[in-house]
């Protein structure tokens, strides 16, 4: 074998060289310097970016939110039955697309993983070009989602998250949100849990241990214990346990005649399935009948929870069995395209995807900063929550909150839950600086 | 003293799934000397076993109303299970008792998964390094997964216990305690029992029959019991459809304590080798003392007391004991030189 | 200093540094040529070199790499908070830390061999990650990630009289932010110097002791080598590979995540230099790119990007190939994947790499004229 | 002058006693072979010099310094090598690898960070290694790879990997066992050209042929105890050593 000596340095000097050769002409054609902001549609189209769980234990409900979006794609595009763009107030939107451009759109999978979801999203953004990404089923997401939204400059409208940090301590100026969160809940369940349990009773909490556990266990504990009750512990339990029946029976002898369990997705089906087995449902503390309280509730999570719902209280953003015109309007499209009723994850992503054609619409332009001028302090109705208002300091959507209830008797697999009470707006409304956090400014990007 | 009663019940229950998986996972390693990666899968296919025969026997004979509709306008389907329509009160009691039902069911198919999985895969891969068996088993298990998926979806499905297991025993009164102070749930009494009676069952295979004598003597030395003109490699196929029936059979009793999801197979591999590696590897004893220990430990870890000393260690314990016992007895509790050291 | 190169060694990182640095025109006709991807090519492809120095060299199995990225990350942001925006820093203090958190781990892992090895490293990274996620929250910020804030003290940039105003800083070299092409040609930049690094390591006297090391542990004892420094030098070499990539996945995107930590992202590393064919220089490379690819274009195709693939088709079988396919792709991404790990392992025990030199052979055979044998088939 | 030294060596295995009293002085420069029927203990003695096991009680002193705790790497350091019943070579590396790595052994010590000079550019040592396998006969097979020799050919690899390190003392054991005639009368050969450089060794072996070719003295283990030890013509007549080999059978 001959050696070839050479000098590294010059070697490097070499390789520099050839980097700049070819990132010249990248920098030149990028898009940087061709539109006034990010992703600017120049086309007869607009991309949309539907950034959905496929895998992973949310895959169901990422599947749902996916449905709900190409629902709402087709009736901002004028094709199917209209479905809420009926019933809804505003007007803007002529069913010729936004802004006269033709609707499409791209999806990707976040696997409720932040790495994942933000790789989906740049993809979105930098080679699909996305002007909005949409979606999600976690706040961890959510929130990390919305930051890199805010980075690239484009609008992000959240999905399912339900964690106050999302439009609280995390809260940025090109996102919004359109769900409830762990302060609603807890106000919206607090009346109604007092009307039906008393105001002497002692809580155990189960909490799922990161941070949308910590708020919602926050949230049911302050307004619970504003009514009087006690909180005899808080236990955090690790992600995905499985089995919860070590955290379960202590529960047994502690004394509490409330089981509240701050758990969603698997965590919730679990802990609720195996909190029945252990008798709880059934069982007599201080002379009371023994309650479990799952504050955010799911239907479709519900539903993998089997008959253990029956009769236990919980909050959702919303439910297919709601009677006003908006979502009869929902239902109806959802159900004859699918042949089964949305989720409260469809709901709410179709409504964001409707909400945000209609701002662009109302703003005439996709600019984020346009984009969300139009969407803070909107006022509006026919989206199936009653009169809403988009506040325009958190960028959150002030609705009723419904706390529901496990149906007895319910007529098919998809009617578990009852709704008990709509709770008001004004009930659940807060002040914006008690949850923390700066918007900041809009950035519109490049 | 009734919470740690509690727990120990809550350990044993635990520790009878772990010993259950880990004892196929042990079997195939000191037999075959492959690390199975898709030994989660066996376990989830074990449960979805379970979701099957609760679906076929609750198949549904669909009558439209066309005086009521749905919410959104089509006529109202009225949905009667043709077990129910077919045999009335016995077909009710089927399904009540799908679960103990798919037990009988899940032997033979799962036997059947197992030794088309040998034959059709893992035989290739006796002498292959345990990273490219690894590889190839994991690709089995996403693959198993996402077939399951596609099939069932990826939420969770309720799998209730038959009514008459319902219930709770006042288990606290037969050892002294207080009425009502140790009561546990009847379904998860009889797991405990069940994953017992498969473990000896097991045990009693390998101790008592020729068939097990062969495969013993196979796991301390393959290649000397090979020159005797044995054939092992038929018998090594029977004990990989063996292990997986054991996994099937513990994922199908199971669903009753936690409701089947596509991925729970994935979410039990991680711990069953931290069990299998703990009681040392290809050592079945080990498995089984590894499995009960670590879900008790794992109960006792989970304690308000404990945790308010040490923040957070029920997330870490079943790791934190695999560390101390590896570094203290390098082949786990209870294993052999030389297995899988390289 | 001047060093020696054999000729073939010299063209291999040439051609490597060439096809680096042209990723955005090469890839872009497969659609991979955007800069989020490029970048994660790039890192991952790091990850896996530093693993292959481990695993690949040494066999050594790790189970819980994943660790030392997170590090990398945390630390990058954490330095990205308190010192600097510049990437420099932040790739050195992860880089460093990535290493020493490896040493520690290595050096108690290293008491074991074979799976028991495997399952140590295993369940540090898992007790790193539950930790992570809940109880170190203050550090980490757990579930939601550790993010900036404009609030955040940058001693450094402050010295310098850098000042962000009211929007959320980048990091930045030196002006040129790290996001987009930019942050693509830094990390394409440190993947050539680690590919360049890892070619040393595999040709030098230390690599050939780590490769005795995976071959006979016993004859490397009884020849007065002492292996337990060897295996920890390379542990800790793969561990500060995996800080580099950690804190360059906070340079292009200043966010930490605990789940980065997670066994699954120890066992894709694994599988991306599985994949590409481990103890190969260039393979790890070629399998972090498959896997990346697949996750993020694979998983990207919905039925309506099917039923355009498809449209050239009558309308029957048009819906049955998009059913089939979509098996395949959107949210059955999954399953490809693990196929396709059953394919290569089955067919290409060495790997993409092994698959490349068959076809080499095959050509070189054909039209070679004569001699040219195909390359000896796998161990079975 | 003696450079191994071992004296009152003990070792029980349980209720085995593998090696009782065991005393033996070798004389540097010397080939010294140790005979003795199966069981013996010769293996026994063997893995206690070189640090895989540990007497229970006794010395073992090379080159006026005791082996004792020691590791076989620190042993290899201190200029003993070994080969192996079965040859323990690298398989999956050349067998110029293979003759490198013991001469890097010998020169950088039992641990260096060489990490980023190439192996290709140490003329030296890979002359030294080319020469070494030249002196086996496996020159031309340099670049192949090791597990694919024959067992002959990797007992003499592993032989070139000893001697490349210019070992003080050399230990075989039993370097002919299930060779055919002609392999052992090379590796008899070979192994007189290097008691001719001067290199001590200790030889553990069956073969009575080989045996009394090459030993300068013999000592014979019978059931862990040394029973003789003399010039090769002494042992050939010695009815002890003839009763041990006969006899021992049942004992």
């Amino acid at each position: 074998m001959k050696d070839f000596k050479i000098n590294r340095r010059k070697m490097l000097q070499g390789t520099a060289l050839a980097g700049a050769g070819i990132a010249a002409p990248m920098v030149l054609t990028s898009r940087a310097f061709a539109a006034s902001y990010t992703n600017e549609p120049k086309g007869g189209t607009v991309t949309l970016g539907f950034n959905v769980p496929q895998t992973g234990a949310y895959a169901d409900e990422g599947a749902d939110e996916l449905r709900a979006y190409q629902l709402a794609v087709e009736h901002i595009n004028g094709e199917g039955d209209g479905g809420m763009l009926n019933t809804f107030s505003s007007k803007a939107l002529k069913g010729n697309g936004i802004n006269g451009k033709k609707v499409v759109y791209v999806t990707g999978d976040t696997q409720t993983k932040s790495d994942a979801a933000r790789a989906s999203a740049k993809r979105m953004i930098e080679k699909d070009g996305a002007i909005m990404i949409t979606g999600g089923s976690s706040s961890g997401v959510a929130i990390a989602v919305q930051g890199l939204c805010q980075d690239a400059g484009v609008i992000f409208m959240a999905g399912l998250t339900h964690s106050n940090d999302t439009t609280g301590k995390d809260k940025r100026a090109n996102g919004f949100r359109h769900f409830f969160n762990t302060e609603m809940s807890g106000a919206a369940l607090g009346p109604v849990l007092k009307n039906a349990f008393g105001s002497e009773r002692v809580a155990y909490h189960l909490t799922a241990d990161y941070t949308w556990g910590w708020s919602q266990e926050g949230s049911i504990k302050k307004y619970t214990e504003e009514l009087g009750w006690n909180t005899s512990a808080a236990v955090r339990t690790p992600l995905g346990a499985g089995d919860f029946s070590q955290y379960i029976t202590p529960v047994l002898n502690s004394g509490a005649d409330v089981l509240v369990l701050n758990h969603y997705g698997r965590d919730m089906v679990n802990s609720l399935t195996q909190a029945v087995q252990f008798g709880l449902r059934d069982k007599q503390v201080n002379g009371k009948d023994f309650a479990i309280v799952v504050p955010l509730y799911s239907r479709l999570m519900a539903q993998g929870a089997g008959e253990n719902v029956k009769g236990i209280f919980g909050s959702t953003n919303w439910h297919w069995s709601l009677q006003d015109e908006g979502s009869k309007a929902f239902v109806k499209s959802f159900g004859q395209k699918y042949g089964f009723p949305p989720s409260q994850a469809a709901h709410t992503t179709y409504c964001q995807a409707i909400l945000y054609a209609d701002a662009c619409q109302r703003a005439e332009t996709f600019r984020p900063s346009g984009v969300g001028a139009a969407l803070e302090g909107f006022k509006f109705d026919g989206l199936g929550n009653g009169p809403t208002e988009y506040r325009a300091e958190d960028h959150q959507c002030f609705k009723d909150v419904l706390v529901v209830k496990g149906k007895e008797n319910p007529s098919s697999k998809f009617d578990v839950l009852e709704v008990v009470e709509v709770t008001p707006r004004k009930q659940v409304e807060y002040p914006a600086e008690l949850l923390g956090g700066e918007l900041g400014p809009y950035n519109d990007g490049a | 003293m009734d919470a740690i009663v509690l727990q120990i019940l809550n350990g044993l229950d635990k520790g009878g799934a772990y010993a259950l998986i880990a004892l196929g996972l042990t079997i195939i390693f000191g037999t075959l000397g492959v690390v199975n990666f898709a030994h989660g899968a066996l376990f989830m296919l074990g449960a979805f076993c379970a979701v099957t025969v609760k679906a076929l026997l609750s198949l549904e004979k669909v009558a439209l109303d066309p005086t009521q509709t749905t919410a959104w306008g089509t006529p109202l389907e009225i949905r009667t299970p043709y077990v129910e329509a077919w045999f009335g009160d016995f077909g009710t009691a089927m399904l009540n008792y799908s679960v103990p039902i798919s037990i009988l069911i899940a032997i033979p198919v799962m036997l059947l998964i197992g030794v088309s999985m040998e034959r059709g895969l893992i035989r290739f891969f006796y002498k292959r390094p345990h990273a490219e068996q690894i590889l190839v088993t994991f690709g089995l298990a996403i693959v198993l997964q996402e077939i399951v998926k596609s099939l069932f979806g990826a939420n969770p499905i309720p799998q209730p216990a038959p009514d008459a297991a319902k219930g709770m025993i006042d288990f606290g009164v037969a050892i002294g305690f207080q009425a009502g102070n140790v009561v546990y749930p009847a379904w998860r009494l009889i797991y405990f029992l069940f994953s017992v009676a498969i473990i000896g069952g097991v045990f009693a295979f390998l101790q008592f029959t020729t068939f097990g004598m062969v495969v013993r003597a196979g796991m301390a030395d393959r290649e000397t019991v090979g020159l005797l003109g044995i054939d092992i490699d038929r018998r090594f196929t029977i004990v990989f459809g063996m292990a997986a029936v054991v996994a099937g059979l513990a994922g199908a009793m199971y669903t009753p304590i936690l409701s089947p999801d596509y991925h729970m197979g994935m979410d039990f591999l991680v711990l069953s080798f931290v069990v299998v590696v703990v009681g040392g590897m290809g050592s079945l004893g080990g498995a089984v003392v590894a499995g009960f220990t670590l879900g008790i430990l794992q109960s006792f870890a989970s304690m308000n007391e404990v945790k308010d000393i040490l923040p957070g260690i029920d997330q870490i314990i079943i790791y934190l004991i695999a560390v101390v016992i590896l570094l203290t007895r390098p082949r786990g509790l209870m294993g052999r030189k030389g297995v899988m050291e390289h | 200093m001047t060093t020696s190169m054999t000729k073939s060694d010299l063209l291999l990182l040439l051609c490597f540094a060439a096809a680096v640095l042209a990723g955005p025109v090469l890839l872009a006709p497969i659609g991979a040529g955007y800069p989020d991807l490029l970048q994660k090519f790039a890192i991952f492809g790091i990850f896996a070199l530093g693993f292959n120095i481990l695993f690949g060299l040494t066999g050594y199995l790790s189970f819980g790499h994943a660790a030392f990225l997170g590090v990398g990350s945390y630390t990058a942001v954490w330095t990205f908070k308190l010192l600097s925006m510049n990437p420099i820093p932040a790739i050195l203090l992860a880089t460093l830390l990535g290493g020493l958190f490896a040493a520690v781990i290595g050096f108690v892992s290293l008491r074991r061999t074979g799976i028991y090895f495997s399952i140590l490293t295993l369940a540090f990274a898992q007790m790193s990650y539950n930790l992570a996620y809940s109880v170190l929250t203050p550090v980490t910020n757990g579930e939601t990630g550790l993010q900036l804030a404009q609030s955040d003290p940058r001693v450094l940039d402050i010295a310098f009289g850098r000042d962000y105003g009211a929007v959320l800083p980048s990091s930045d070299l030196f002006g040129i932010s790290m996001t987009g092409y930019p942050g693509f040609y830094f990390c394409g930049v440190m993947l050539i110097l680690c590919f360049f690094v890892s070619m040393r390591i595999f040709r030098s006297p230390f690599g050939m002791m780590l490769r005795a090391v995976k071959s006979n542990q016993n004859r490397l004892n009884y020849t007065g080598l002492n292996t337990r420094p060897y295996a920890l030098a390379a542990f800790v070499i793969s561990g500060m590979y995996a800080g580099l990539a950690g804190g360059l996945l906070a340079v292009t995107d200043p966010l930490a995540g605990a789940e980065r930590m997670q066994w699954t992202a120890s066992g894709e590393v694994v599988l991306m230099t599985i994949l590409g064919g481990s103890g190969t220089l260039l393979g790890p490379v070629i399998g972090a790119g498959a896997i990346k690819y697949f996750e993020n274009i694979f998983s990207a195709f919905n039925e309506g990007v099917l039923v355009q693939a498809y449209s050239f088709l009558p309308e029957g079988l048009q819906h049955v190939m998009v059913w089939i396919s979509s098996l395949f792709v959107g949210e059955g991404w999954h399953l490809t994947l693990g196929a396709l790990f059953m394919i290569i392992v089955i067919f290409l025990p060495g790997g993409l790499m092994e698959g490349f030199n068959r076809i080499r052979a095959w050509i070189t055979g054909r039209f070679g004229g004569g001699g040219g044998s195909l390359a000896p088939a796998a161990a079975e | 002058m003696s450079i191994l030294s071992v004296q009152n060596v003990h070792k029980r295995f349980g209720g085995l006693r593998a090696l009782n009293e065991v005393n033996l002085e070798v004389e540097a420069g010397t080939v010294h072979a140790i005979i003795g029927p199966n069981g013996a203990g010769k293996s026994t003695l063997l893995n206690c010099f070189v640090g895989r096991l540990e007497p229970d009680t006794g010395t073992v002193t090379f080159d006026g310094k005791s082996l004792l705790g020691l590791k076989p790497h620190e042993i290899n350091q201190a200029g003993v090598s070994r080969v192996f019943q079965t040859p323990e070579i690298f398989g999956d590396l050349s067998l110029l690898e293979n003759v490198m790595i013991p001469a890097f052994a010998t020169r950088d010590g039992a641990f260096k960070m060489n990490a980023w000079r190439a192996v290709d550019s140490e003329n030296s040592l890979h002359d030294k290694a080319m020469g070494m396998l030249a002196d086996v006969g496996l020159a031309e097979k340099a670049g192949e790879i090791a597990s694919h020799l024959s067992r002959g050919d990797k007992r003499r690899l592993e032989l070139a990997m000893c001697l490349v390190q210019d070992p003080k003392l050399l230990l075989l054991d039993e370097p002919t066992a299930g060779m055919a005639r002609a392999d052992t009368n090379n590796t008899i050969d070979l192994m007189k050209r290097i008691a001719k450089r001067g290199i001590t060794m200790v030889v553990i072996e069956h073969d009575m042929h080989v045996v009394f070719s090459l030993a300068d003295r013999i000592s014979v283990l019978a059931q862990g105890t040394v029973i003789a030890e003399d010039l090769p013509d002494g042992i050939k007549g010695n009815p002890k050593v003839q009763e041990a080999y006969l006899g021992g059978a049942h004992l």
